[in-house]
C-alpha cells in the first residue's frame, strides 16, 4: 500500500485553481472559511464572479492592506474585507433569501467528510466535549445551487474523508455535486462518484485506496 | 463582464413563454412597469398566470395585456379600481380566473417564494371565506392558516435607477412589490429611468441588491397610466 | 318609532374628532380610505402621530396642494400624498411584517358591518355579480393592535351597520375595539357593546333602535 | 412630540428584568452593541434568554454578561470563536443552556417573530441532528422542517445613525442582525454613533424604520472588542 505522504498530489492553490475553473463566469458564490477562500485568487481571466458573504454583503474585494480594515466590514470568517464598486450590504434575512431561496449558483465548503450519496458532514464531530456551532453551512448546503466541497483527500492520519456514509452528524443530504481534492477531482452523480481528473502522481488504483467507497472512471 | 442591461424592450421580454407565469410589479400606477407590459403586448405570450396587486386600469398597461386575451389567470389581492372596466368584463363573463388574497399574505407569498420558505401561517383571513379550504392551526391560542410561497418564471418590475450588476434603486412607493418580485422569479427584468455606473449606487442604499434581477432595460421618461387613462389611450395603439 | 333623517347626530369631521380624541400621542396609526383619512384633521393639539400607509410609506403627511403631486407618491387609496421629514419607505413585505407583527397602534377603518362580538364585514358584500377584492383589510384587522371602525350609523336605507351577527362576509373575528358612528361611540367589550358616548340629540332608546344588538350604558 | 433619544445607557436599559428575553445584534465585533451589553452588566438583570449568533469572545461584551451569570440560556448559530473562553467552560459545567440554530433559521425565525409569522418550513437542517424532534413535511418531492418564529421583550443594537423617530442606518455589515431583531422585540434599543434631525436621513436609505424602535442611545466613539480582548480587558473594569 502507497503511503498517502509519498503522494505530492496538488498544492492548495492548485486545489483552489481546479475550483475556480468549474465556476462559470457572472456567477454569484459563496466561499467557505479557510482553504475554499483561496478561490478567489485563481479566477480564470475574462471571468467576472461575484462573492457573497452570509453575514451581509454581495460584491466582496479583496482584503484590505495591512492597517486599511474597517472592524465592521467582515467577512463570515470574520476576517476584513473590502466592498467592490456595486457592491451591496443586507441584513441576515435577505441574505438568507439569497442562499436559501437558490439565487447563490456556487457555494464552497471545507469538509469532514464527505459521502458517495453527496451528504456532507463539515459542522461537527459529534465529539462530547465540543462546543456545538453550526453557523450557516445548513443553510448553504440546502439552498445554494451547486455545492462544491474542497478537502484534503483524507485526514492527517490518512483515513478516508470521502466515505461510503458519514460518522459525523450531517450538514445536509445528497447535497455535494463536486469534490476537489489534492489527490483528484470528483463529481457525485446518482450512480456513483467519477473521477473527473487526478493529480499527475497518482495512479487510479492509488486514488481508490484512500477513498471509501468505489470510484468510476 | 457581467451586464445585464438590455437595449430593447422586447429584448428584455423575449423569453416569455405561452403559459408562463408573470409577477408584475405596481400599486395601481406607482411602480407598474408600462413599457414591459405592452412590450409583453407586443410578444404576444398567452395563456400566462399574472401574479399583480391591481388588475389595471382603462386599456393600457394591465388592463391592455388582459384585454388582449393574454392573461389566463390573475393572482391578486385588488383587482377592483376606479377605472378598471376589462377586468369585471372577462371576470364575469368566466374568460379570466381570479384568486383573491389579501395583500398582506400576498406579499408574504412572494417573499417566501423567494427565500426558499415553502410554507408559512399567517393570522390574516382566519374565519373568513378567504381562508375556506385551506388548513388552520392554532399557535399559543391563536389561530392562524397555511399559505404557500408563490414563485413565477418572470418578474416585470419598475424601478428607478440600476447599474449593470442589476442592484435597483427605487422612488418613494413605487417600491411596494418589486423587491419581493425579484427574488421570487426566475427572471427578474426591470425597466428603470436611469443606468449608472458600478459605485455610483451607495452600497448602504441598495434596495434590490443585482443577484436578484436579470435584465435591466432603461426607459428614461416612462408613461404614467393615469395619463394615459385620461388621454383615453388603447394599447396597442 | 323615530326617522333616523330627523336625527341630526355628529357630522363626519365630529365622528373622526372623536375618533382623533381616543388615539394616544406618539401612536403609529394606519387609517383606511375614506372616511377614516379625515381623522389625521382632527389630532389635539401636542400629540405626533404616525401614518402608516400599507403600499410603503411610514411618515405620511398631508395631501400635498394641487399640481404638486408624484404620481409614485401614494396612499392606499392611490392618492397623491406626501412624506414628513422623518419618514420611510419600504416594500410591501416589510409594510405588512409592520402591520401583520403588531407594531402599528391603531388601525382606523370603515364598514359595512360590525358585529357585538367585534366581528368586521368591510370588503365584500357577497353579491353575485361583483368583483372581489379585499386588498390589505384582513392582514390590517389581524395584525393591528387596536381596530377602530367609523362608519354611519345605518344604511341608507335606515338598516342598522352594528348586528348581532355579520351577514355580509367577515374581514375578521372579534377583532374591533371601538365603533364610531354618527350617533354614538361604542366599545366592544366580552360582556357586549357599551355606549361611551352619544350624539347631543339622540336618547339612548333611539339609539337602540337603530342597533341590531343590545346597547349598555 | 415623539422623541426616543435616551441620555445614559443604564436609561436605555432600565426596564429589563429578571428572566427577560434579549435579543443582541452583531455578528462577531462587527455590530456589537458593547456599550448597552456593558450597561446591562451593570444593571445586573439575571436569568436572561440571549438571542445572538454568537456568544463574544474575551472577557468583554457578551463574554462578559455571560461570565457575570446572568445568560440562563442563549439561542444561538455559532458561539465558539479563536478568543471564546467563557462560553464554553460554563457549556461543559452546565451553568449555561444553548439551544443551537442554523444562521439562516435563526435569522428567519427572528424576521418571522417581528412580522406575525408564528411558524414557517425550511430546507435547512433535514436529516441532520438540529431537526430530531422536529415536525417535517413534503412541499413537492422535497422536506422542510418546521421552524418557528422568535421573539423578544428587548434588543439591543449598533447602528451607526438615527433621528429622534429611532430611524436607522448601519454600517456595512454591521447591520446583519440589527434590522431583524428589531422587528422582533417589544422594546427594541439602538446604540448609535450619530443622532440627527429628522429629514437628514433620506427616507429612501432607512433601513429599520422607527416604528421597529423603541429607544435610541447615542455612543460617538464605540469601543470594538477585538481592541479590548487584544488588550487583555475585562469587564466591569
Amino acid at each position: 500500500m502507497v503511503n498517502i505522504n509519498q503522494i505530492k498530489g496538488w498544492t492548495r492553490a492548485e486545489m483552489a485553481q481546479n475550483v475556480a475553473r468549474d465556476i462559470p463566469d457572472g456567477s454569484y458564490v459563496n466561499l467557505g472559511i479557510g482553504l475554499p477562500e483561496l478561490v478567489a485568487d485563481f479566477v480564470p481571466k475574462g471571468r467576472e464572479l461575484i462573492y457573497q458573504t452570509e453575514n451581509g454583503l454581495l460584491g466582496m474585494g479583496p482584503v484590505p492592506e495591512e492597517g486599511q480594515g474597517d472592524r465592521e466590514l467582515v467577512n463570515a470568517g470574520k476576517k476584513y474585507v473590502t466592498a467592490i464598486p456595486g457592491a451591496a450590504y443586507f441584513h441576515h434575512a435577505d441574505s438568507f433569501t439569497m442562499i436559501r431561496g437558490g439565487h447563490i449558483d456556487v457555494c464552497v465548503l471545507g469538509t469532514m467528510q464527505v459521502s458517495e450519496k453527496g451528504d456532507i458532514a463539515n459542522w461537527s464531530t459529534g465529539a462530547e466535549n465540543a462546543v456545538p456551532a453550526v453557523g450557516g453551512a445548513m443553510d448553504l448546503v440546502a439552498g445554494v445551487k451547486r455545492i462544491f466541497v474542497i478537502t484534503q483527500h483524507t485526514t492527517k492520519h490518512g483515513h478516508p474523508k470521502i466515505v461510503e456514509e458519514c460518522t459525523f452528524p450531517l450538514t445536509g443530504k445528497g447535497v455535494v455535486e463536486r469534490i476537489y481534492t489534492n489527490l483528484a477531482t470528483i463529481e457525485v452523480r446518482n450512480e456513483g462518484l467519477f473521477v473527473c481528473e487526478m493529480a499527475p502522481d497518482i495512479t487510479f488504483d492509488e486514488l481508490q485506496e484512500f477513498t471509501g467507497p468505489k470510484l468510476n472512471q | 463582464m457581467i451586464n445585464k442591461i438590455v437595449s430593447t424592450s422586447s429584448e428584455a421580454i423575449r423569453e416569455v413563454r405561452d403559459g408562463a407565469s408573470v409577477m408584475i410589479g405596481g400599486f395601481g400606477e406607482a411602480g407598474s412597469p408600462i413599457e414591459l407590459i405592452h412590450a409583453l403586448i407586443d410578444h404576444g405570450a398567452k395563456d400566462l398566470t399574472v401574479i399583480s396587486n391591481n388588475a389595471g386600469s382603462g386599456h393600457v398597461g394591465l388592463a391592455a395585456l388582459i384585454e388582449n386575451l393574454q392573461v389566463r389567470k390573475i393572482i391578486c389581492s385588488f383587482p377592483r379600481t376606479a377605472n378598471s372596466k376589462v377586468f369585471p368584463e372577462l371576470f364575469h363573463s368566466n374568460r379570466i380566473e381570479l384568486e383573491l388574497v389579501p395583500q398582506g399574505t400576498l406579499a408574504e407569498r412572494i417573499r417566501a417564494g423567494g427565500a426558499g420558505i415553502p410554507a408559512f401561517y399567517t393570522p390574516a383571513s382566519v374565519h373568513t371565506p378567504l381562508a375556506e379550504g385551506k388548513e388552520s392551526r392554532i399557535f399559543e391560542d391563536k389561530e392562524y392558516v397555511l399559505e404557500h410561497g408563490l414563485k413565477a418564471d418572470f418578474a416585470l418590475v419598475k424601478a428607478q435607477t440600476a447599474d449593470r450588476y442589476g442592484n435597483l434603486l427605487y422612488h418613494a412607493t413605487a417600491r411596494n412589490f418589486g423587491p419581493i418580485m425579484c427574488t421570487a422569479s426566475n427572471v427578474a427584468i426591470a425597466q428603470v429611468n436611469e443606468v449608472v455606473e458600478p459605485g455610483m449606487i451607495d452600497p448602504e442604499t441598495v434596495i434590490t441588491p443585482g443577484i436578484f434581477v436579470q435584465k435591466v432595460l432603461e426607459v428614461k421618461e416612462p408613461l404614467f397610466e393615469s395619463q394615459l387613462v385620461e388621454d383615453n389611450l388603447q394599447y396597442p395603439w
